[in-house]
């Protein structure tokens, strides 16, 4: 079981941080503000979300645990609102989006 | 067995930090501030495991705090003025 | 009333969850800490439905789940283009009018969609909403009003 | 416990205390009361504390009673109550004196934040001049050191504000520095104790971190002390912070940097490894021959009279380390002594400039024309401390001068008593522009009916004057102390 | 009953005070002038009253105070200072009757602040007369420096300024530069700088150490006017009559040469001096300065630049034959101060009193002066005898002296021979620009019409001038107090 | 605590790992450094130096030094950063191109790190745990603060209570912060020159 | 005395090589203020890192760990950090009020206003 | 940035657990990291935030400036009274040692009290530079 949840731990861990590189990656890579913010959710939301998770199955129940949890939730209400903050202010700070298209919905 | 996690983190702020450089706007620099940030919470959580102290959860939460925190208050104070830096040329914004 | 008491019970469970120490003196500390955060918060107006919404939690245990599955999927899908050599992104700006009744919801709605790799909330209203979108696909399945409707749904009555 | 017993820490404790408490008291009134009672009672214990040590020898006090190593000491000897003596001595007078002066030069509204500033840099210069700790020193000397910035910067000027802006900058480099080389001795000795660093010393004399550790000390308090040409920060600040706050600041803060050299060079460092390792001494008295001519040459060239006695300042400064230079009983008595007869020399004149400018409006050489016509008195008490500056006898400058020059001719370098006197004559040129304009011009029109300053200014200053021909004629004090204090440093039995 | 200690002291209080007095008075001039002539009075009677018990050979003496150990103010009555004390405060009496007639004969501005400080530097120059020590001496030496500025700048103005920056300067930096480490040295080398007959460098100090010590303190005493350092004296004639007279004739000029030969017997001592013939180089000096000084005199035209360069030239016999350390060379030196000064201050008086009543300042100016003041012309001509060193005038007892200093001791030296020629030639010099004035005066006719018709200057200026020009032929027959104090500070040493 | 740590060989399993994630760290740094150096837009330079404290906070926590990695991250990222933003909506928020040849400066401030680059050659490798610094005091303190004040955070109990009388200095120098930026800052009506 | 055992060392001097010249370089007071602040964090770490015990542990005494870093430089930063952030605050007032008095942060622009 | 919907509404859910969180360091600083200061920069932090998100008007209702400038000095106070009292109760300045029957209980009350006067001293000066930052401006326009 152990060996298992080792095992199991090592991949949340191994593809957590494949896909912060990704974020990363895609942070510089894209064109524009707005484009890297979503190359960065992909760091904010898998990456982190697979470590923490691969951190909670090394922690087993407890204070570290509840620590682990703590820190996820606060990614998880934090995060979306520093990007949203951050995306309004380059918005009304006149930063155009190179957006090929625009739509909208009744 | 962190160790892989370790080295994605380091290199994950490598490249942000690349980033954090080249700009070009003020929100670059701190959408990839808040991603370091983000990526050191990560990494000392991480680190905690790797040392067998999990000390550093508390201060991998004050990380996301201050990250928060941080990021709200610049943008907050960021008035008009250049969005660029003057020294960079790769300007797209404006 | 209800709130502030629940909110003090809450912060004293974050507080019981933190510490891991159980002697008197700690505890009671943690009490009194979380009588006095709770009366700061009272008087910063932070305590009422919308910053304590404890009236979610059973309904939150079904919108989160469905919240995380959107997300690992969009995420994987962002890491694709991220990795594509080719980068096919095809930004969008997408407007529209949230359905919820409440701030609280469309709050959750706002997050819900910055969460989501590929879409960013840059303006949230009562009136409108304007998101940007990685790629035409993600601002499709936006203005599907899938999401809007789940959180309205989760939102409950006002 | 006594509270005679807890006195060496009480000297800055109380002083520190009552920072908070005019902060509280929001009151100008109020708070100058208490500082001033807490300034006084700093002088009192220090008196105290100066008979205790000349009687029965050095007092260590252990804080929060871990005692030294594991806690923080305090220590009390002939040196550092010497010290005291002159800093809470001053403190009282200045701000006994300044209650005129400061209501001229800052609002009201912010009289209190004066004093509970004027009460930390206070506590940050006595808790110098006692602590037994390597970086206890440090903390205090940051805690002057930051009141200080914000003293300056409350002149009226906008000058202030760059000048201490100039002096935070250079100031916190020279924090800095000293902080590096704390670190390095604390890495090389393990310890943080003053007494107990010097007991690890000679296991790792003549290192590289410790000699490294004696450069960064050097300029760092260098920096902090002014010494040419690291002053760059004190003529802008003496120039244009309050007239209460240049009062203090030229009796006291730079003095209690060269204090913290004796302390480090001779008893953390040793005599050797200073002077017999390194070419200090001769840097030493490069650098302060050169502070003696440059600065007083400046100072000759001055038509603003705090910046010429600014410039004065670092020229002094410069006998000060001469002194030191020569690594001896005598040089290091000059030293000390001229730290004392200096401080209350400066400390007159920039009280009596204060005066100057509350009834002139200004402190300008062509503004003060015709001063002794109009304010006889504290003309003539800066002619007195004029001829102390330039040392002549009667005066106390003389006694450290005197000193000096015996301490070169000790060591047989008698061409500097050339070099001391002519950088006198330099002192002569300035302080003579001033009397010149003093004495022999006729005050300018819309100043003949200035009157002098209000008696409360003119007996402090006035008492320092005095001082500064008594301590010319009655040296026991001055010189008795210092001599013990350099002989114990040296480790020369007397 | 009042002590002699005391009596020392009050010699230094009683100008001071009356300083302090004539400040107060400064709204009743009459007043003010009479508290003038009363301390002046006071002083002269304390002196005089000093001078039995120092005839005697008492040595009042006087500790003040102990600066730093080695280094005390003390003052000590010896007989050359007795005299130097007495010629100055029986001058000031002299001359304050003098100043009054002249200030309010020309209408001076600021005459409070002129009779204070110079109250003033007859306390500074009493106090360096009975100096008891180098130390003490110095102090004096600058105090009397800093006392007469504002009388040598008295009126005031950027010339006088000007001038005073010169005198200051020069004075001040010479002391300070000079004198002052020769003090010090001094002082670590021998442990004091206590006067003490036979000096008290006999043995610590030798060869060009010596020699160079006493260059520092010979140049160091600016006010003794030896060239190169003499640029002071003559710049100091922008001052009023009575302060060239008093202070350029007797307390400031007198005060260099005394110092000068004061440190010559009392630290350096004649005896080791000799021995090392650390003083020969110094003869050739105030010889040059003679010469030099004689020369310039007879160029200028302006009366007072030519008494000041007189005074240069008269300052230098003194230090030269102080220098041959012989002792009859040596009396002549203290004589010579005597005698100087009397006769130098009857010139001042008399350029002043032809100021006061023709406005004339030039000597080409003073044609048939003679016959319009005939008791100033005459002191004049007196003092200018006693400057050639012809009799009946004191200046001849001197030059005596000098010249038999000069040729005196067992094999005269090449250093000597070369003091005769300088007293020789220079007495020629002496004659040469003093004895045309005197010609002038008496001998041309005034050119008509350039001068409304004057007579005498104010009658106290005339009484004090007649007075000083009979005690230079006074000196001359009755030169036995001079001589006895001089015989006194040679038989004690 | 009676055996000196290093002589039990209790080391976890990877000590080359610290090494390389220190080192990796501190170029991070010295990146961000260069680039803060370069960086002319104000708020860019805020940013950046948020970061750069972050990381340092981060090294700190590499170094075991969890306190100060707290404090650093608390004041370097937070306080600084809102202290810096505060200033800079006050003031223009871009930096003027240098004119001079900073020649003086590089040359001050390379002397500067020669000498400490000297005095660093002599120091105990990195690490060593039988430097001076890690006998002495600092033995006394790991083996002996637990029992004496009960505090098992041996850092907390040093700054407390064994050096309390420092960070009573400390919080004196926080008071003398805010009393200055108080003296500083207090709006005076009519008072200011233009 | 390896290059690597002393790397510390030298990252930390480079950072105070940096700081001290941004300090003494760059005329904008902010800008300066930076420096000051890299310069004085630098020297945290020259204190922290030879605290450090590779394989050791925070000094937080627990069971299970006997190697430990040096406490006490820790708490020496501690008071430093605080300093630091002290002197920023205070800086930082300062230069708020000279912008206000001098219309600029610049350090060329006043000198020239003060040369006026 | 009153207006921003989210911010307000996030800000309303993290500023009372930031505050917790910010004592919970203070106490906890015996066992682990953190401590007085530590603990008084992040209640600083919170209230900060709090201004950022609603104003400073509204974080100056809550919190008044006079509050925040007594707390600057009673939290030295504190830190000087515990000082004193190591004098008062026969031992040196800061002695904790007689603060309690036992010594080591008296070491950790003292070293509680003392964290306690820099967390208070600290909270106040942070807010108090804010505040006097933010009175300069006009961050809320
Ligand atoms: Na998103
Ligand atoms: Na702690």
């Amino acid at each position: 079981m152990t060996a298992f949840l080792d095992a199991l731990s090592w991949v949340f861990l191994a593809s957590g941080g494949l896909f912060c590189v990704i974020g990363a990656v895609g942070l510089l890579r894209m064109p524009d503000i707005y484009t890297r913010v979503h190359a960065a959710s992909v760091l904010d939301t898998l990456g982190a979300g697979l470590i923490l998770l691969g951190l909670l199955l090394q922690a087993g129940l407890g204070l570290v645990a509840a620590k682990l949890l703590v820190i996820g939730l606060l990614i998880f209400f934090a995060s979306p609102t520093a990007t949203h903050a951050l995306a309004k202010a380059a918005w009304t700070h006149g930063l155009e989006p190179m957006a090929t298209s625009r739509r909208s919905r009744p | 067995m962190f160790l892989a996690a370790t080295v994605a983190l380091l290199a994950t702020m490598a490249l942000i930090l690349g980033r954090a450089i080249l700009g070009p706007t003020v929100f670059d620099r701190l959408q990839a501030a808040n991603s370091i940030g983000t990526c050191a919470m990560l990494f000392l959580a991480v680190l905690g495991f790797l040392n067998g102290r999990p000390e550093f959860l508390d201060l991998a939460i004050i990380y996301g705090l201050l990250n928060v925190i941080g990021t709200v208050a610049v943008l907050r104070y960021f008035r008009g003025g250049s969005l660029v830096d003057p020294a960079g040329d790769r300007g797209e914004g404006q | 009333m209800f709130y502030a008491a629940s909110a003090g019970l809450a912060l004293y469970a974050f507080w019981l969850l933190l510490s891991g120490h159980f002697e008197a003196f700690l505890l009671s500390a943690g009490a009194a800490s979380a009588l006095a955060v709770a009366w700061l918060s009272h008087r910063m107006d932070l305590i009422d439905r919308e910053g304590h919404p404890v009236h979610l939690g059973p309904r939150a245990l079904l919108y989160w789940p469905w919240l995380l599955a959107e997300i690992v999927r969009s995420a994987w899908d962002v890491s694709r283009i991220i990795v594509h050599p080719r980068l096919p992104i095809s930004p969008t700006l997408v407007r529209f009018r949230p359905s919820q009744r409440t701030d609280l919801g469309r709050v959750i709605l706002a997050n819900s969609i910055t969460l989501t790799p590929g879409t960013i909330t840059i303006e949230a209203s009562a009136e409108e909403f304007l998101v940007h979108a990685l790629t035409e696909a993600g601002a499709d399945a936006l203005a599907t009003g899938d999401m809007d409707r789940r959180v309205t749904g989760f939102e409950g009555s006002p | 416990m006594t509270l005679v017993q807890q006195l060496p820490v009480l000297v800055a404790v109380v002083p520190l205390a009552a920072a908070p408490v005019a902060l509280l008291l929001r009151n100008r009134h109020l708070a100058f009361l208490v500082v001033l009672a807490a300034s006084g009672f700093a002088f009192g214990a220090s008196v105290l504390l100066w008979q205790q040590v000349a009687g029965s020898g050095p007092v260590s006090y252990a804080i929060g009673s871990w005692p030294p190593p594991w806690g923080i000491e305090y220590r009390v000897d002939r040196l550092a109550s010497f010290f005291l003596v002159l800093v809470s001595g001053m403190a009282a007078l200045v701000l006994s004196w300044g209650r005129a002066s400061l209501e001229a030069e800052i609002p009201a509204g912010q009289h209190y934040l004066f004093y509970t500033l004027f009460a930390l840099c206070l506590t940050g210069l006595l808790g110098i001049a006692v602590s037994g700790d390597a970086f206890n020193i440090f903390v205090f000397l940051e805690i002057s050191s930051l009141s200080t910035y914000v003293l300056i910067a409350m002149g009226r000027d906008r000058r202030a504000l760059a000048a201490s802006y100039n002096y935070l900058i250079m100031g916190t480099i020279g924090a800095t520095f000293i902080v590096i080389g704390i670190g390095l001795l604390y890495l090389m000795t393990g310890t943080l104790n003053l007494a107990d660093i010097a007991a690890r010393m000679p296991a790792v004399e003549g290192s590289r971190p410790v000699l490294a550790a004696l450069a960064f000390l050097t300029v760092g308090l260098s920096l902090k002390m002014a010494l040419f040409p690291l002053h760059q920060w004190l003529p802008n600040a003496y120039t244009h912070a309050p007239s209460v706050v240049s009062s203090f600041l030229a009796a006291t803060a730079t003095k209690v940097s060269v204090y913290v050299l004796l302390r480090f060079y001779f008893e953390v460092f040793g005599e050797s490894q200073v002077f017999d390792r390194l070419p200090l001494e001769q840097v030493m008295l490069c650098l302060a021959l050169a502070g003696m001519f440059a600065a007083s040459a400046v100072a000759i060239f001055q038509t603003d009279l705090k910046r010429l006695f600014a410039y004065s300042s670092v020229g002094q400064m410069g006998y000060i380390i001469l002194g030191l230079s020569f690594d001896s009983v005598t040089g290091l008595t000059a030293t000390i002594v001229h730290v004392f007869n200096h401080a209350i020399t400066k400390g007159a004149i920039f009280m009596l400039l204060g005066g100057v400018a509350l009834s002139m409006g200004g402190v300008t050489l062509p503004r003060v024309q015709g001063l002794a016509r109009v304010m006889p008195l504290t003309a003539f008490g800066l002619v007195v401390c004029g001829l102390s500056l330039i040392g002549v006898p009667g005066t106390a400058g003389f006694v450290s001068k005197w000193y000096l020059v015996k301490a070169a001719l000790e060591g047989g370098q008698w061409w500097l008593v050339f070099l001391v006197v002519g950088s006198s004559l330099l002192a002569v040129i300035y302080v003579w522009r001033v009397v010149e304009a003093a004495y022999f011009h006729a005050p300018r029109a819309d100043l003949v009916a200035a009157v002098e300053a209000p008696l409360s200014m003119l007996v402090p200053a006035g008492l320092l004057v005095a001082g500064t021909v008594y301590f010319g004629l009655e040296t026991t004090f001055t010189v008795g102390s210092a001599a013990e204090a350099a002989s114990v440093l040296l480790g020369v039995p007397r | 009953m009042i002590g002699v200690g005391q009596l020392v002291l009050a010699a230094l209080l009683v100008p001071t005070c009356g300083a302090g007095l004539i400040a107060l008075c400064h709204r009743t001039p009459d007043l003010r002038d009479a508290v003038t002539v009363a301390t002046a009075g006071l002083l002269l009677w304390i002196v005089a009253a000093l001078l039995p018990g120092v005839l005697a050979g008492d040595r009042p003496a006087l500790a003040l105070i102990t600066v730093l150990p080695g280094l005390d103010l003390a003052l000590e009555v010896e007989s050359f200072g007795m005299l130097f004390a007495l010629l100055a405060s029986g001058l000031w009496l002299v001359t304050s009757l003098y100043s009054i007639g002249y200030l309010r004969a020309n209408h001076e501005l600021r005459q409070t602040r002129f009779h204070a400080c110079f109250a003033l530097a007859l306390a500074a120059t009493t106090g360096l007369a009975f100096a008891g020590n180098l130390f003490t001496l110095f102090l004096f030496y600058e105090l009397l420096t800093l006392v007469t500025y504002p009388l040598v700048t008295h009126h005031g103005g950027d010339e006088a300024r000007r001038a005073g920056r010169t005198y200051l300067g020069l004075l001040m930096g010479t002391s300070i530069m000079l004198l002052l480490p020769a003090v010090v040295f001094i002082a670590a080398v021998a442990g004091t700088t206590d006067f003490r007959p036979g000096g008290i460098l006999a043995g610590r100090v030798d060869g060009v150490a010596l020699a160079g010590l006493l260059a520092l303190c010979v140049f160091g005493i600016g006010k003794a006017a030896l060239m190169p350092v003499h640029r002071w004296l003559p710049a100091a004639m922008v001052a009023p009559a009575p302060v060239s007279a008093l202070l350029h004739a007797v307390a400031v000029v007198k005060a260099g040469v005394f110092s000068v030969v004061k440190v010559l017997v009392f630290t350096f001592g004649i005896e080791p001096l000799a021995a090392a013939g650390g003083s020969d180089w110094l003869v050739y000096v105030a010889g040059f300065t003679i010469m030099a000084a004689s020369l310039v005199a007879l160029n200028a035209d302006n009366l007072k630049r030519r008494l000041a360069y007189s005074t240069v030239s008269q300052l230098s016999y003194v230090i030269m034959s102080a220098a041959l350390l012989a002792p009859l060379s040596l009396i002549a030196a203290v004589l010579h101060i005597a005698a100087h000064a009397l006769g130098k201050i009857t010139l001042f008086f008399a350029a002043g009193a032809i100021y006061t009543a023709s406005h004339k300042t030039e000597v080409s100016q003073l044609d048939g002066i003679g016959r319009r003041m005939p008791w100033t012309m005459g002191a004049f001509a007196v003092g200018a005898l006693s400057m050639i060193g012809l009799p009946p005038a004191a200046g001849f007892v001197s030059k005596w002296y000098m010249l038999s200093g000069a040729m005196s001791g067992p094999s005269i030296s090449g250093t000597q021979w070369v003091a005769v020629a300088v007293i020789v030639g220079s007495t020629l010099l002496n004659a040469g620009y003093f004895l045309p004035i005197i010609f002038r005066a008496f001998f041309r006719l005034p050119v008509a019409g350039d001068v409304p018709a004057h007579g005498e200057a104010p009658w106290p200026m005339v009484i004090a001038l007649t007075t000083t020009a009979t005690g230079t032929i006074l000196l001359f027959f009755m030169p036995g107090v001079p001589l006895a104090l001089a015989r006194q500070m040679l038989g004690g040493g | 605590m009676d055996t000196w740590p290093g002589a039990d060989g209790n080391l976890a399993p990877e000590p080359a790992i610290e090494t390389l994630i220190i080192e990796v760290l501190l170029a991070l740094m010295m990146v961000t450094v260069v680039a803060l150096a370069r960086t002319r837009n104000l708020f860019g330079v805020v940013v950046l130096f948020g970061v750069y404290s972050f990381l340092m906070a981060t090294v700190l926590t590499v170094l075991d030094a969890v306190d100060v990695a707290m404090t650093e991250a608390a004041v370097g990222a937070g306080i600084s950063t809102v202290l810096f933003l505060g200033a800079l909506l006050l003031c223009r928020s871009e930096e003027a191109r240098p004119v001079h040849r900073p020649w003086l400066p590089l040359l001050v401030s390379v002397a500067v790190g020669g000498l400490l680059v000297y005095g660093s050659l002599g120091m105990p490798v990195f690490s060593d745990p039988g430097a001076p610094a890690h006998r002495h005091v600092a033995q006394h303190y790991l083996a002996n603060a637990m029992d004496e004040t009960g505090a098992p955070n041996v850092v907390t109990a040093v700054l407390a209570s064994y050096r309390g009388y420092d960070t009573l200095g400390e919080t004196v120098v926080v008071f003398t912060a805010g009393a200055g930026v108080i003296a500083l800052l207090r709006r005076r009506p009519g008072r200011r020159k233009p | 005395m390896s290059l690597a055992g002393h790397f510390s060392y030298f990252a930390t001097i480079s950072l105070m090589i940096a700081g001290l010249f941004i300090v003494m370089a760059r005329g904008n007071l902010i800008k300066k203020l930076v420096g000051l602040g890299i310069f004085q964090t630098s020297v945290y770490l020259l204190y922290v890192a030879p605290g450090k015990l590779i394989g050791g542990t925070a000094p937080i005494i627990q069971e299970g760990f006997a190697v430990y870093a040096n406490p006490l430089p820790h708490v020496l930063i501690l008071t430093a950090i605080v300093v630091g952030v002290a002197t920023l605050a205070l800086g930082l007032a300062l230069v708020v009020r000279i912008r206000e008095a001098y219309g600029s942060i610049e350090e060329d622009d006043i000198l020239a206003k003060d040369r006026e | 940035m009153k207006d921003d919907l989210v911010l307000r509404v996030v800000g309303k859910l993290l500023i009372p657990f930031i505050l917790l969180f910010g004592l919970y360091v203070l106490f906890h600083g015996d066992y682990g990291p953190g401590g007085g200061f530590q603990a008084g920069v992040i209640l600083a932090a919170g209230i900060i935030f709090y201004a950022l998100i609603y104003s400073v008007e509204e974080a100056r209702r809550v919190v008044p400036e006079p509050l925040v400038e007594a707390m600057m000095a009673v939290g030295v106070l504190l830190y000087v009274t515990v000082g004193v009292a190591g004098q008062v109760l026969g031992g040196n300045f800061l002695d904790y040692f007689v603060l309690a029957a036992d010594p080591v209980a008296g070491q950790l009350r003292g070293i509680l009290l003392v964290e306690c006067g820099v967390a208070v001293a600290v909270t106040g000066v942070m807010l108090k530079v804010f505040y006097m930052f933010a009175g300069r401006g006009n961050l809320d326009q």
